[in-house]
């Protein structure tokens, strides 16, 4: 059943892709500022000016920009940047592995902590550690990813100097990578003085990133887990003899994991967008600086190939979510 | 009043969903062919996934049925749309289970019943309504500030009462009652039931009491209907049915209610065939495709026999009476499969003519039968005769009539409606009594003749009928269906002896412990 | 007889809230004793109380709990552990949710076999197949490797039946056991509690609200309303000549179908309220008592 | 009217739930200053937010050693910051109640459709969220004010755009909820219409979660006001707007700190306060909690 449930949910993601790519298009259309008056050097005259709206085909009525824009990007040509001059799909994918670490990191910071947060409250449930783990959520929880990381310049990066606030690496230290994964690639090179220096500059963002989902994480599986813990299946554990920590992480958490993920991936999505701000704040050489950048200066074929990354990436996020609900739920598994 | 011929609904199952395209259908309910009349109350009972919550929502048409036709007050309502039905439904109304989820949490217990009265217009304005609402509160028991507090501030017995309120706010011909008690402890189940028991019989509603219990159905219903995976597989009169169930499962689900008496075979026993109340067991015969022959039908247990007759699907049955004009009335409610004839038991040509006439009857009813009510000394001779001329030598004569006919027909049945004073006399009643022990003796004898030729024959012992032949007896009586249902009951299961309602399994139980005590309780009833 | 299970006067309650005044009661080795009541008589918490497994709000403020000569109030809570599963188990109310629905049957079965006895993984397989067919399952091999969902109500109440008897306790509560599943089965599920307490001479406390599942499977019964036990006696005398009038309201009030003609008659109001009225002057004497 | 006031003081009970919850306290003095603020603004504050005076430019606070006209410093042009955060409160107030309860509106309507009809509306409005869902809520904003030209009108759009399936989703997935309880079908048997049941039967006991939805989406209208400014698309920057000086104060973060410290520092505590008063609310308005 499954198997065919995710070919179901693969197939309903191509319908919503073309939606995004839909919309895009026609919003970016309605652009009001012309992307090639501002690309043109002061002096060109009106024929360079049609010259390069033949070039970029914006002189085609739109639904015939629509479908070559559509059947280029099926074949994986997204177009060429009109403010970096470059092939889109290249530039995307040299800024792809930054945003990724990123988010990766920040994911493995707020599921860790998030987690060990939910399951101390539960352990000592009435007492002092409960009450900090519920401040700290009710804390981290109001407050989105771009306040922490203005926070986090103010407070670690300025008043008490203690961390790099701007960039993935110091400018000043030429390191040569073989690939766009610096911090994979440091790691299996064995690396650390790199790989700690890449870590410095990762902290402050992927913090500001994980908070807010780790506070996501903590009260979702905190209250499943109180639930799980009132379950009839845990008096029974209790009965059996076994002792509260064992019941918590055995018999409680794996049912409790089902709705904190379901729930939490939509949070997911959220860190994920959320980098878009988080790399302009630390000017963090990802995808999401990119396309800050894009949308400020009207690149018309950068922003529509971001756009699509990003949707692509949710749609894949989601999917992982779901496959990861149906692994821990046996009911839906064999349903 | 409500009528279901062929009810089915069947369900999309969504974890049967293929790749592509609809869910497959899930089968809920299969056929169901049911009547619930003008003030009647019915109960639903089954176990879980035996439908019934679904049924009792279909029938007011909450869903949409699938097949068959659902016809309310004479208006087919299976295809209506929601705006046509609107004006139907403050005539049939529902109780919910879950009294918490069926009051809607963010309104006032006195709006809450107010609520239908605005909604079909029976209240001039809000306060009017609002006024009502707190006299229903009072009528089910609510005083005082009730109306006032939201739904959760009541207990679940408390709730339940506004549900019932609720419901008969708007003076409902129908109610449907969805396992209103299972969720309260037996005080409140007791409370609840004798409102519902009492409102039934000062509101004249008919109730639709859906139960997991039959218990609960036993107390509060006149009729009974046993559900299992979707299919009605019994119904019938409950002192019928709980006396001599038909269905293998009706007998299982009744077993297994564990009775509050010590019983120790009941824990060690596997479930025996056996019902209590039922003695022997000969061959079974169906009643449908039968054609029967009963006598004395213009009145009591015998016109009640016919409609049973009709209903359980007798091909033909000769409606037999002294007087035939009585009978033209049943000849046409039941169609061409009725027909009427003049005979007097006590003339025995006219008997000889009728057993020539109707070649083809399987089943003989021997119901006719009369009762002087006197005592045996200082009693009317000459009506004392006749008693024994109808109660006895009638009987007599049309089992001799009879008989070869039967024999002739595969075995058939024959049914002699006999009482419990056929094995005790009621001195008050001595000489009917003494004709009817006459007659029981005579069951015996020619049941014992006919064995050989296959013939099943039933004595059918009720205690006290509500008829005009037993009108000054005190009640409680049995309803005569009740009696008519049992006697075929009785038939289709091939019980040869069976004693019908309490009093009746009562007197049979003392007997057959302590006979002389028996007839010492009876001895008491002398003549006035 | 040997008593198994002594209550002694245990007064628990729930925030402020009394829920156990003085509750009396002892189980013999080998019996069934029944504890009935309605709804917050505190039926249930006594079987917590002794079983260690009281929500968090609630707390025995007197009284004493012996099991086969140990102090259960006292011991601490390894001790009460080590009690746990081995000598003393439960069989729960709901089926539907006694069993952790992410695991196979197998590792809960044998989880508390490997755990409280010690065996090893396949020794342990090898017991639970026993246990499966000693509580008439009738292909325990495919049963270890089912999810709960994959089984009906019944099936699931005799999984956990096995679960309890697993380690061969000398005493399980069974609270309501059979309340959440059809007549039929409940019937099948009394007869298999009944047979397996008898052939292994366990005790149980059956804790129950109906009569009529007392009247067929327990060898003694006591009644509880607000929190103190009414009326307590063999099973044959209490149903034949009941003593205390809630008792006798019981009766009156649980509807048969055998009996159609009898008048349901609900627990008199006034009667209730005595009982409530009891139960707050007890509250007060105490508290008397308490401060003098 | 009679009848309001009578209603309300039946149900004196809650206003005093109200005030005996901490949170809503604390999120109710919040978003009173924050509303005495913005609407006393000019009265309030001591310059004029637009006027610039290069030579006072930088200014420390007054509690650092700055200049005692300018209580809080002056930022890179010499504009006195304590009036720009008043006036930029303004903005904040303007943009956080007409946005979120935009956003509220039609996102509740969809959801309600969506959840109570069923098929095909539902397989329509479902869809046309998992499409909103799939883009980056920020970039998304940002695209659209980029499109519809700068302005505090285009904010509010972009947001209500963005954001109205934040209420879409929980309004359905409720209604998919209530639609199951029996009350609903207990209004079917008294024939109410589709209508009356959604708008009169359901939509009441969405009240709570509605309420606590839009008052954390006024938090979340006045951090994305902040975040288009940051990025230099919200409003020209003689508007004073909290983002704005944020992102001018960015450029001046390691020689002024509280340029940007003291705009972050508004809009954590509106922000704060916002959900202090949802959380509270929820607890306080669930009458099953409320027992």
């Amino acid at each position: 059943m499954s198997g065919s449930y995710f070919l179901r949910r693969l197939l309903l993601a191509v319908p919503t892709l073309f939606g995004v790519a839909v919309i895009v298009f026609v919003l970016l259309r309605v652009v009001p500022g012309d992307p090639i008056a501002m690309m043109i050097p002061p002096g060109a005259g009106a024929d360079d000016i049609e010259n390069l709206r033949r070039v970029y085909g914006l002189d085609q009525p739109m639904l015939v920009q629509f479908t070559r824009w559509l059947s280029d990007v099926a074949r994986g040509d997204f177009g060429v940047s009109i403010n970096l001059r470059q092939d889109v799909g290249r530039l995307v994918l040299s800024r792809l592995p930054a945003s990724l670490e990123l988010a990766v990191v920040a994911t493995a910071l707020a599921v860790l902590s998030g987690g060990l947060l939910a399951i101390a409250g539960v352990y000592w449930r009435g007492r002092w550690p409960e009450a900090v783990v519920d401040g700290l959520t009710g804390l981290t929880l109001a407050i989105p990813d771009f306040l922490w990381g203005l926070v986090f310049i103010l407070v670690l990066g300025v008043l008490l100097p203690v961390l790099p606030i701007s960039g993935r690496l110091d400018p000043r230290q030429a390191i040569a990578f073989s690939s766009q994964f610096y911090l994979a690639e440091s790691l299996l090179r064995g690396e650390f003085r790199v790989l700690g220096m890449l870590f410095t500059h990762l902290v402050l963002p992927a913090a500001a990133l994980a908070l807010p989902l780790m506070a996501v994480i903590a009260r979702m599986l905190k209250t499943s887990l109180s639930e799980a813990m009132t379950q009839d299946y845990v008096l029974v554990a209790r009965v059996k003899g076994f002792t509260r920590g064992r019941i918590i992480l055995r018999e409680a958490l794996r049912n409790a994991m089902i709705p904190t993920v379901t729930l939490t991936g939509v949070q997911f999505t959220f860190l994920v967008g959320g980098t878009v701000l988080v790399e302009r704040i630390f000017s963090y050489p990802g995808i999401g600086n990119m396309a800050i950048g894009a949308v400020i200066s009207r690149d018309l074929p950068l922003i529509q190939g971001l756009i699509l990354t990003f949707a692509a990436l949710f749609i894949a996020i989601n999917l992982l979510v779901d496959l990861t609900t149906v692994m821990l739920n046996p009911r839906v598994r064999h349903g | 009043m409500l009528e279901a011929r062929g009810l089915a609904l069947a369900l999309p199952d969504r974890a049967a969903k293929p790749w592509f395209g609809a869910a497959p259908l899930r089968p809920i309910l299969n056929g169901i062919d049911m009547t619930v009349g003008a003030g009647e109350s019915l109960g639903i009972v089954g176990e879980s996934g035996s439908g019934k919550t679904t049924l009792g929502r279909c029938l007011l048409r909450l869903y949409k049925p699938t097949g068959g036709r659902l016809v309310f007050d004479g208006t087919d309502i299976t295809d209506m749309e929601e705006p046509e039905l609107r004006p139907l439904r403050a005539r049939m109304q529902m109780i919910f289970q879950d009294p918490q989820a069926s009051l809607n949490p963010r309104r006032r217990i006195a709006q809450i019943v107010a609520q239908p009265l605005l909604a079909f217009g029976l209240a001039a304005d809000r306060q009017a309504a609002l006024s009502a609402a707190h006299g229903l509160l009072e009528r089910v028991g609510l005083n005082g500030g009730y109306g006032r507090r939201y739904p959760h501030e009541l207990s679940g017995g408390q709730r339940q009462r506004v549900g019932i309120a609720r419901a008969i706010a708007v003076k409902p011909a129908l109610v449907v009652a969805d396992e209103i008690v299972s969720g309260l402890d037996v005080s409140t189940q007791a409370q609840i039931l004798a409102l519902l028991a009492e409102l039934k019989r000062d509101l004249g509603i008919a109730l639709v009491l859906i139960s997991h219990d039959l218990s609960v159905v036993r107390v509060v219903c006149d009729r009974v209907m046993v559900m299992q995976q979707g299919s009605v597989v019994e119904t019938g009169p409950c002192a019928a049915l709980f006396a001599a169930p038909s269905h293998p499962y009706t007998r299982t689900l009744l077993e297994a209610i564990p009775l509050p008496e010590i019983d120790p075979a009941w824990i060690e026993d596997e479930p025996s065939a056996d019902v209590g109340s039922a003695e022997g067991r000969a061959r079974a015969m169906d009643i449908e495709g039968s054609v029967a022959f009963v006598t004395g039908c213009n009145r009591g247990i015998g016109r009640e026999m016919v409609a049973a007759l009709a209903t359980a699907g007798a091909a033909k049955i000769y409606a037999s009476a002294r007087h035939v004009e009585g009978l033209a009335d049943l000849a046409a409610a039941h169609g061409g499969r009725v027909e009427t004839l003049a005979l007097d038991v006590t003339d025995h040509g006219g008997v000889a003519a009728a057993a020539q006439k109707c070649g083809d009857v399987t089943l003989l009813i021997n119901n006719a039968g009369v009762n002087a009510n006197r005592p045996l000394i200082g009693g009317d001779m000459a009506e004392q005769r006749r008693e024994i001329e109808t109660n006895y030598l009638g009987t007599l004569a049309m089992c001799g009539a009879f008989a070869p006919v039967l024999g002739r027909n595969g075995g058939g049945a024959i049914v002699n409606m006999l009482t419990i004073l056929s094995r005790v006399n009621l001195p008050a009643l001595g000489s009917y009594s003494a004709s009817k022990a006459a007659t029981f003796s005579l069951t015996q004898g020619v049941r014992a003749q006919l064995a050989g030729q296959g013939t099943l024959v039933v004595g059918v012992m009720p205690g006290a009928v509500d008829t005009e032949m037993s009108a000054h007896l005190p009640q409680p009586k049995l309803p005569p269906m009740e009696v008519a249902e049992a006697a075929l009951a009785a038939v289709r299961q091939g019980i040869e002896s069976i004693y019908v309602g309490e009093m009746a399994q009562g007197v049979a139980a003392g007997l057959a412990a302590n006979a002389t005590e028996v007839e010492k309780q009876f001895a008491e009833y002398l003549p006035q | 007889m040997r008593a198994v299970l002594d209550i002694d006067d245990l007064h628990l309650r729930i925030g402020r809230m009394p829920v156990l005044r003085g509750v009396d009661l002892t189980v013999e080795a080998g019996q069934v004793h029944g504890l009935v009541g309605e709804s917050g008589a505190g039926k249930t918490m006594v079987g917590r109380a002794v079983l260690g497994i009281l929500p968090s709000a609630a707390r025995i403020t007197d009284g004493h709990v012996t099991f086969a000569g140990i102090d259960l109030i006292n011991l601490p809570a390894a001790s009460r552990r080590g009690l746990l599963g081995r000598r003393m188990s439960m069989i729960p109310q709901d089926p539907m949710t006694a069993l952790n629905p992410v695991y196979r049957i197998g590792r809960q079965l044998t989880d508390v076999l490997r755990h409280s006895l010690g065996l090893g993984r396949q020794a342990a397989r090898q017991r639970a197949l026993e246990l499966l067919e000693q509580v008439r399952i009738a292909e325990p091999g495919r049963v270890l490797r089912q999810y709960p969902h994959e089984l009906s109500g019944g099936m699931r109440q005799r999984v956990l039946i096995a679960s309890a008897f697993a380690c061969g306790p000398e005493f399980i509560i069974a609270d309501e056991p059979t309340t959440a599943l059809d007549v039929t089965v409940q019937r099948e599920i009394l007869r298999l509690i009944r047979k397996l307490q008898q052939d292994k001479g366990t005790a149980i406390l059956f804790v129950t609200h109906d009569l009529g599942v007392v009247a067929k499977i327990c060898d003694r019964v006591s009644v509880i309303h607000s929190g103190r036990i009414v009326e307590s006696g063999t099973a044959s005398q209490l149903f034949a000549v009941p003593q205390h009038p809630y008792t006798k309201a019981l009766f009156a009030a649980t509807p048969r179908y055998d009996r159609p003609g009898n008048r349901l008659v609900p627990v008199p109001r006034q009667l209730t309220l005595r009982l409530l009225e009891d139960a707050a002057a007890y509250d007060q004497r105490r508290r008397m008592l308490r401060h003098a | 009217m009679a009848e309001w006031v009578r209603r309300s003081a039946s149900r004196g009970g809650l206003w005093r739930a109200l005030a005996g919850n901490g949170r809503v306290v604390f999120g109710g003095i919040v978003a009173l200053v924050l509303v005495v603020v913005a609407v006393a603004a000019p009265v309030l504050a001591p310059h004029d937010p637009l006027r610039q005076d290069l030579l006072d430019s930088l200014l420390p606070p007054l509690w650092a050693g700055g200049d005692p006209r300018y209580l809080l410093g002056t930022d890179g042009l010499g504009r006195d910051i304590f009036s720009r955060l008043i006036f930029g409160a303004r903005i904040a107030l303007t943009v956080a109640v007409i946005a979120a309860s935009l956003a509220a509106l039609l996102g509740t309507l969809l959801g309600l459709m969506a959840g109570y009809f069923g098929r095909w509306v539902d397989t329509i409005i479902s869809r046309l969220v998992d499409i909103w869902m799939a883009f980056p809520p920020v970039l998304l904003s940002i695209v659209l004010v980029a499109v519809i030209g700068a302005g505090l009108q285009a904010v509010i759009i972009a947001i209500v755009i963005v954001d109205w399936t934040r209420f879409c989703r929980v309004v359905r997935a409720e209604v998919l909820v209530q639609r199951e309880q029996d009350y609903v079908t207990s209004a079917v048997t008294i024939g109410l219409s589709r209508w009356r049941i959604l708008l009169g039967e359901i939509l009441p006991n969405l009240v709570p979660v509605l309420l606590v939805l839009l008052t954390l989406e006024m938090g979340i209208a006045v951090i994305v006001e902040a975040i288009l400014s940051f990025v230099g698309l919200s409003l020209s920057s003689d508007f004073p707007t909290w983002g704005g000086l944020i992102q001018e104060g960015r450029q001046y973060v390691y020689q002024s700190w509280w340029i940007m410290g003291l705009p972050v520092a508004c809009i954590i505590v509106v922000v704060l306060g916002f959900n202090a008063l949802g959380d509270g609310l929820r607890m306080v308005l669930d009458p099953v909690m409320r027992r």
